[in-house]
């Protein structure tokens, strides 16, 4: 029983204030006089989340301990054939334990903010209280997937978070180019949600049957048991192929939710939302909970060692998948939603390697610069009204606030000291660099991982250098930019303190306890110190390429008839995965299932309409036969008879022979 | 051979040869008349049976009453009595079919036993007790019969009728 | 007495019963038409007297109270028949069978 | 004991008689009806929950509420009014309660002789209420048939311009189903030497160890196809979209609700549980049969153009899974089964009530000709979303539980071939979102003047199966306490 227990159970607070909010606004909302009340309902709910969770951060600060709550038995089902033969519960509860506590810090600061922000930028937007309602239940689902005390609750809440994904990225749903990124969005991650589930179905029925989970089933799978692990020593320990199939079918899922490579096509096109809503859910938490699954997987059930080879290899290679093509767009949002994407590709790095706390720290501070990142760009997109690089310039002598918001996130993103990203980011190559000895193809994925710290510094400055330096706007056309109202630069304040200061929080003895693990590299020996030095360095490089390139109102053009055409063509092109997968879902499904409609029509229902069309020429035949002569009649009365006849004299009696005698 | 065999043989031969050349003359008028030879000819069958009450009706009902109907019939359907339009349009299924059933029948007949048997008299008094006692519902439904059959005629024939 | 044989019965039946429908399937006169059938009918019962003759006890009272019926059937037939013909000939100046194909509609 | 079964039908066969002779007020006399009927359900399953003799095994099938007179009996002949209740069929009864209420209430406008319409609206809920409780081979064949009759002739006079096409198309399969169906009951029953028709008596004959094995199986294959037409099952499936399309959407929801439901019923009760060795031996086709469905229904709604016939297709999906759900043959995929056909039957009523709608508001259901509804009818396009997500497998709503316990259920017995139906959700996120992409989103084109949004009748009647949705989506445990308690005979 730990200090805080009183606090902990009001934790289900948390979710429910949000839901409130969802309720209030999402069906009253239409009649209030006007749209922001809404709004304001839905901010003033969403702080106090914040406050509760605060609270809660605070108490596992000081007092770290698991606490579960009594759980309602969701759905109570009957034995199975043979995994489950006594039956088993699905249980909803909480669980509240630091990394939940963590995390329920980073979703509601963030979403608090991120509310407060969206009541100036989404001033002039229709339908607002629907954006409110959604954005609430967002917050009920994130932090009921934070909250989960077992991994199905995990998943119908993981599920939930998408369906708000797919609400709020679609929320323009007038605009084409919208609605087909809300779709997307659904439908790259469901591939990995279908995957999630069967790794719960093998996680569920290999634990369950194995010695000591034995209990596990009658509990309804919970994490943990008391203050430890369910599975307990099990975890990381046991090793079969169904455990590598499941822990591969969570990094499916992960993959999905956090757009990893080959599941990150998604991402860049959610960016069709408001930005309000790319900064909370595609930036700071939703894409997280791909991250938090693996740190959940790993301390709570466990990957085996192939597993973490693969996360790694995601993790590592997605890095640099997703940099590369941040190098050469133009959209602001795009090339930080391509950022992201690679910053999530250290955190599984990190946790793939085995330091799920250094993952899930490099978690908590990206979604600070990272949130930061994304309303600095939505103030700038606010002021001028386009999101395309070149048209910009020159913002920095109108937006000031605006203007450090971003350096401080672009800093922060380039992990230079002494920004929060640097702290985690370096606690990441330092944890990967530590492990190399495990698998020589660690190796690979952390020079990837060292070379994508150069790119980001270069991609993320580009776009600072193009969008605030120079003398003005490259278009004349755009409006004179104003600094944002006061809704909006609070929130890049105070996200800038964050981003400034979050890294440190790891070093912070109490708040430490929430970061169990992370923080301090594993040594502070001469090797840590040299791989620091070296990714500063690559930071500053990239930086320093960027000013060369586009600094003071430069625009680097690459020469038509250079070399390097065709790899920034392939980048444009995304490397044609889209593309491909575009085919494949255009060419490929629908292709067979208009193959298929066809075989349907005219096979299996030509059968059908055969068989009718031959009884009803039969039937045209016997009409024939109706002459309506008195004669014919006779003649068929009288063919009757005879048939009769030859079948009672001779047939019948050679059947009975026959039967009988054989 | 024996008396009544002989005697069967020559009325069967009458009956069948009678029927023949009813079906077959061309003339109407000697349809009718050999077809009342061919009533005659069964009931001398039937007395043959020693069923003498049937004989006696066959040669009431058919040899006279049907053949006076029949005769009756063409003569007021014909304008003139002696047309010449019985045989028309004999067909080959028709043909064959008859002829098959006629040989199926006879083979089977030629299969059965032939030797002699003797054959029972019964008193048009038992006759008539089976039918108004135990038949009697035969008998009920035939006067049913007749009667609907009367009405029907009545109603095909009336005047007026179009 | 000394009896008459089966087997020659059922071949006269079986003979008139084939010329019956002899005349039934092949004529088209309805007139005709009714005799074929009259002696289809008669072939049939002379059957019922044959072997109400050859059975003994009340069955073959029986057979031959059927063999009544029958009669009295054929000849309520006969009269309907030809208040058939009449009615045909009115309505078509013919009693060509074949003509009369309005039972089709 | 109150007959309360026998009260169940009685108010569905006075309500049915009344709203046929009602003229105008049909639609009254035929809300009354249902809402009596609903409450009616509820008590029963009040009720049962307290039925004394509900838990516990016995060597024969118990039912509650049963009620058993003899109707027929000679020597060698005896057909008995048997009937009574265990959780699947209550389930199955709440399920015909709502969807008759709801459709009541939709259709509420119908001004083409409501009298008829109404009162064969609740003609197919008494046959499937029928089916539901009866207990004997005649009797539940009675009202199966019973079923078709209603739903011919709400097919063939209210339905499309190919309205005598489907409705044949309809009737010839389903009747030659019947007919198959029929002939196989009454061949287990003297195969097996069953004292009666009662199932109680079919069962234990059938489970006597004298049954010879192929026996059963080749009763249970034919017993497989009879029912299986109702499910549809590829490749006799080819009816349910042409009726659906032709359909008035009344039709088509107590078609895709009730109709299809009554195949599942009859599977689980007179095939599977009556022959459960047949089963045993011809799983693979049964499952070969489910896969097929499942891939075919999914695979092909993504091509449709129609609306409805988008539904119809996705229904022989869904329908599938609950194929495959029982012929895993486990505790676990009937209740999964069970559940799945509730849900589908209230989401596919709500589909197809939206499809209706959209229809009468805009002119067409060409999903291609269709462009952003959404501003013009929110409502409905809040409806159409609600539907299109549950049936999708959405967590908190309906289909979820189910179609996670079918899964489970699923990998228990098969394995790694549960990737198939799991794929396959995929494919079905999938054109549902297209459709949604397409029909909703977008700037609004070819919208008609007069186009509007659903009317206080259209939105109640389908508010009532949203509230479904969510209710049984958040807490299923009403439903699946109901099921779970009820003695399933067999079922390991």
């Amino acid at each position: 029983m730990g200090a805080f227990d009183t606090l902990f159970q009001w934790a289900f607070l948390v979710p429910l204030f949000p839901l409130v909010g969802f309720v209030i606004v999402g069906f009253f909302g239409d009649r209030m006089k006007k749209a922001e009340y809404g709004g304001w309902v839905a901010v003033v709910l969403s702080g106090l989340a914040m406050f509760v969770g605060i609270l809660i951060a605070i108490g596992e600060a000081l007092s770290p301990g698991t606490y579960t709550d009594a759980s309602y038995t969701w759905l109570n089902l009957p034995g199975t054939q043979s995994v489950f033969s006594n039956g088993f519960s699905l249980v909803m509860g909480t669980l509240v334990d630091p990394i939940s506590a963590l995390m329920l810090v980073v979703v509601n600061v963030v979403g608090f903010l991120v509310m407060l922000y969206s009541i100036a930028y989404m001033h002039h937007d229709q339908g607002l209280p629907r954006y409110y309602a959604e954005l609430s239940l967002f917050l009920v689902a994130m932090n009921g997937l934070v909250l989960s005390d077992n991994l199905l609750e995990f998943f119908l809440f993981w599920e939930l978070v998408g369906v708000c994904s797919y609400f709020l990225i679609g929320f323009y749903y007038e605009k084409p180019s919208a609605a087909s990124a809300a779709k997307e969005a659904f439908l790259v991650t469901r591939v990995g949600d279908v995957l999630f589930l069967l790794g719960i179905f093998l996680y569920f029925a290999t634990y369950a049957t194995s010695g000591g989970g034995a209990g596990w089933a009658a509990s309804g799978f919970k994490f943990t048991n008391g203050n430890t692990p369910f599975l307990g020593s099990l975890v990381g320990s046991a090793s079969s192929p169904t455990l590598t199939i499941a822990g591969l079918m969570m990094l499916a899922g992960a993959a999905g939710k956090s757009a990893q490579f080959p599941l990150d096509v998604w991402l860049p096109d959610a960016m069709e939302g408001p930005t309000t809503v790319s900064a909370l859910i595609h930036a700071a938490t939703m894409v997280a909970a791909g991250v938090y699954l693996l740190v959940v997987v790993s301390l709570f059930l466990g990957f085996t060692a192939d597993d973490r080879l693969a996360i790694v290899a995601v993790g590592g290679f997605t890095t640099i998948w997703a940099a590369s093509m941040a190098l050469v767009n133009t959209d602001i949002k795009r090339v930080v939603a391509y950022s992201t994407i690679s910053q999530l590709g250290y955190m599984v790095l990190a946790v793939g390697a085995g330091f799920a706390m250094v993952g899930l720290y490099h978690l908590f501070t990206h979604a600070f610069f990272k949130a930061l990142l994304f309303l600095a760009a939505g103030s700038v997109i606010h002021a001028v009204g386009t999101q395309d690089l070149l048209k910009m310039g020159g913002l920095r002598k109108s937006m000031r606030v605006t203007w450090i918001a971003f350096f401080v996130g672009a800093m922060s993103l380039s992990g230079i000291p002494p920004f929060a990203g640097f702290w985690s980011k370096d606690d990441v190559l330092a944890s990967v660099y530590s492990q190399v000895g495990a698998h020589p193809l660690y190796w690979p994925f952390l020079l990837c991982a060292f070379a994508t710290v150069f790119l980001t510094a270069y991609y993320i400055f580009r776009a600072w250098f193009l969008a605030f330096d120079g003398d003005g706007s490259r278009d004349a056309s755009l409006p004179h930019a104003h600094e944002a109202p006061w809704a909006m630069r609070l929130p890049l304040i105070v996200l800038s303190g964050l981003a400034l200061v979050a890294g440190l929080f790891a070093f912070v003895p109490s708040f430490a306890n929430l970061l169990p693990g992370a923080g301090v590299p594993p040594t502070y020996g001469t090797t840590d110190l040299m791989l620091s030095a070296t990714s500063v360095g690559l930071g500053f490089g990239g930086l320093g390429l960027a000013y060369l390139m586009w600094g003071n109102g430069r625009v680097f053009t690459l020469p038509a008839d250079s070399p390097l055409q065709p790899f920034r063509t392939v980048l444009l092109r995304r490397y044609y995965v889209k593309d491909a997968y575009d085919w494949f879902g255009l060419k490929a499904v629908y292709g067979l299932s208009r193959a298929a409609d066809f075989v349907d029509q005219y096979v299996i229902d030509g059968t059908v309409r055969g068989i009718e069309r031959a009884f009803s020429q039969l039937s045209d035949a016997g009409r024939r036969l109706q002459t309506g002569v008195v004669s014919d009649y006779a003649a068929y009365v009288v063919s009757g008879l005879v048939g009769l006849l030859v079948f009672l004299l001779w047939i019948a009696p050679w059947l009975v022979r026959s039967v009988g005698g054989g | 051979m024996s008396l009544e065999e002989l005697a069967f043989l020559v009325l069967a031969a009458i009956a069948v040869g009678t029927a023949l050349a009813a079906l077959l003359v061309r003339e109407l008028v000697h349809t009718i008349l050999w077809i009342s030879v061919f009533f005659v000819a069964l009931s001398g069958i039937y007395f043959l049976l020693q069923a003498d009450f049937l004989g006696i009706l066959q040669l009431g009902v058919y040899a006279g009453a049907v053949t006076i109907l029949l005769l009756f019939g063409v003569m007021v359907t014909r304008k003139r009595i002696f047309s010449r339009e019985a045989a028309t349009g004999i067909g080959p299924f028709p043909l064959a079919l008859a002829l098959v059933s006629i040989v199926i029948l006879s083979g089977v007949a030629a299969g059965l036993p032939t030797q002699p048997r003797t054959v029972h008299a019964y008193s048009p008094a038992a006759l008539s007790e089976q039918l108004f006692t135990t038949d009697g519902g035969w008998l009920v439904l035939l006067g049913l019969t007749m009667l609907s059959a009367l009405a029907g005629a009545i109603y095909l024939v009336r005047e007026g009728r179009e | 007495m000394s009896g008459l044989v089966l087997a020659q019965f059922l071949g006269l039946s079986a003979a008139l019963l084939g010329i019956g429908l002899f005349g039934i399937l092949t004529r088209r006169n309805f007139i005709l038409l009714l005799i074929a059938i009259e002696v289809a009918i008669n072939a049939a019962v002379l059957n019922f007297v044959y072997f109400a003759g050859f059975a003994s006890g009340p069955g073959g009272v029986s057979g031959q109270a059927a063999a009544v019926v029958v009669v009295g059937l054929a000849a309520t037939e006969v009269a309907v028949g030809l208040a058939i013909v009449l009615a045909l000939n009115r309505q078509r100046g013919s009693i060509n069978v074949a003509e009369a194909s309005t039972l089709r509609q | 004991m109150v007959p309360i079964l026998s009260i169940l039908l009685l108010t569905l066969l006075g309500g049915t008689v009344l709203t046929f002779a009602s003229g105008k007020q049909a639609r009254w006399v035929a809300l009354g009806t249902s809402i009596v009927f609903l409450f009616e359900t509820f008590y029963l399953l009040d009720a049962y929950t307290a039925w004394p003799g509900r838990a516990g095994l016995y060597a024969v099938p118990q039912y509650s509420f049963s009620e058993s007179y003899a109707w027929i009996s000679l020597p060698w002949l005896h057909i008995n009014y048997t009937v009574g209740v265990d959780g699947i069929s209550l389930i199955l009864i709440l399920l015909t309660a709502f969807l008759q209420i709801a459709t009541v209430v939709y259709c509420w406008t119908e001004t083409n002789r409501p009298a008829a319409w109404f009162g064969l609206v609740l003609l197919t809920c008494l046959g499937s209420i029928g089916v539901f409780i009866a207990l004997d081979i005649l009797l539940f064949f009675l009202f199966w048939e019973a079923t078709l009759i209603p739903m011919f002739f709400m097919i063939g006079y209210w339905g499309g311009p190919k309205r005598r096409y489907a409705a044949l198309k309809f009737f010839v399969y389903t009747h030659v189903a019947s007919i198959v169906m029929l002939v196989a009951l009454l061949a287990v029953a003297f195969y097996a030497h069953a004292a009666s028709f009662d199932f109680a008596d079919i069962f234990v004959a059938t489970h006597s160890p004298g049954f010879p094995i192929v026996t059963q199986a080749l009763l249970f294959l034919a017993l497989f196809f009879g029912f299986g037409v109702k499910f549809p099952i590829v490749p006799f499936h080819t009816w349910l979209p042409d009726a659906h399309v032709e359909a008035p959407t009344g039709g088509s929801v107590l078609l895709a609700g009730l109709l299809l439901k009554l195949g599942g019923y009859g599977l689980i009760r007179w095939a599977v549980e009556v022959l459960p060795q047949g089963l045993a031996h011809t799983s693979w086709i049964v499952y070969a049969v489910a896969f097929a469905s499942i891939v075919w229904g999914s695979v092909l709604s993504l091509s449709q153009r129609d609306l409805k016939r988008m539904v119809a297709y996705s229904s022989i999906n869904h329908m599938g899974i609950v194929l495959l759900a029982i012929a895993v043959y486990s505790s676990l995929g009937l209740l999964a089964a069970v559940l799945l056909m509730f849900a589908h039957g209230v989401v596919s009523g709500l589909l197809f009530m939206a499809s209706g709608s959209v229809h009468h508001s805009f002119g067409t259901r060409d999903i291609a000709s269709l462009h952003g509804i959404t501003p013009k009818a929110p409502v409905l396009a809040t409806m159409i979303m609600v539907g299109s997500l549950a049936s999708l497998g959405l967590p908190a709503l309906i289909s979820f539980p189910a179609e996670f316990a079918a899964l489970l259920a699923t990998w228990d017995r098969l394995g790694y071939w549960v990737v198939v139906p799991l794929l396959i959700l995929v494919v079905t996120a999938g054109f549902y979102l297209w459709m949604m992409q397409r029909v909703l989103f977008g700037p609004p084109q070819n919208v008609p003047e007069k186009a509007h949004d659903l009317d206080v009748y259209e939105t109640a009647g389908m508010a009532i199966l949203v509230a479904l949705i969510i209710l049984y989506g958040v807490l299923p445990g009403f439903l699946v306490n109901v099921i779970v308690n009820s003695p399933v005979y067999g079922f390991p």
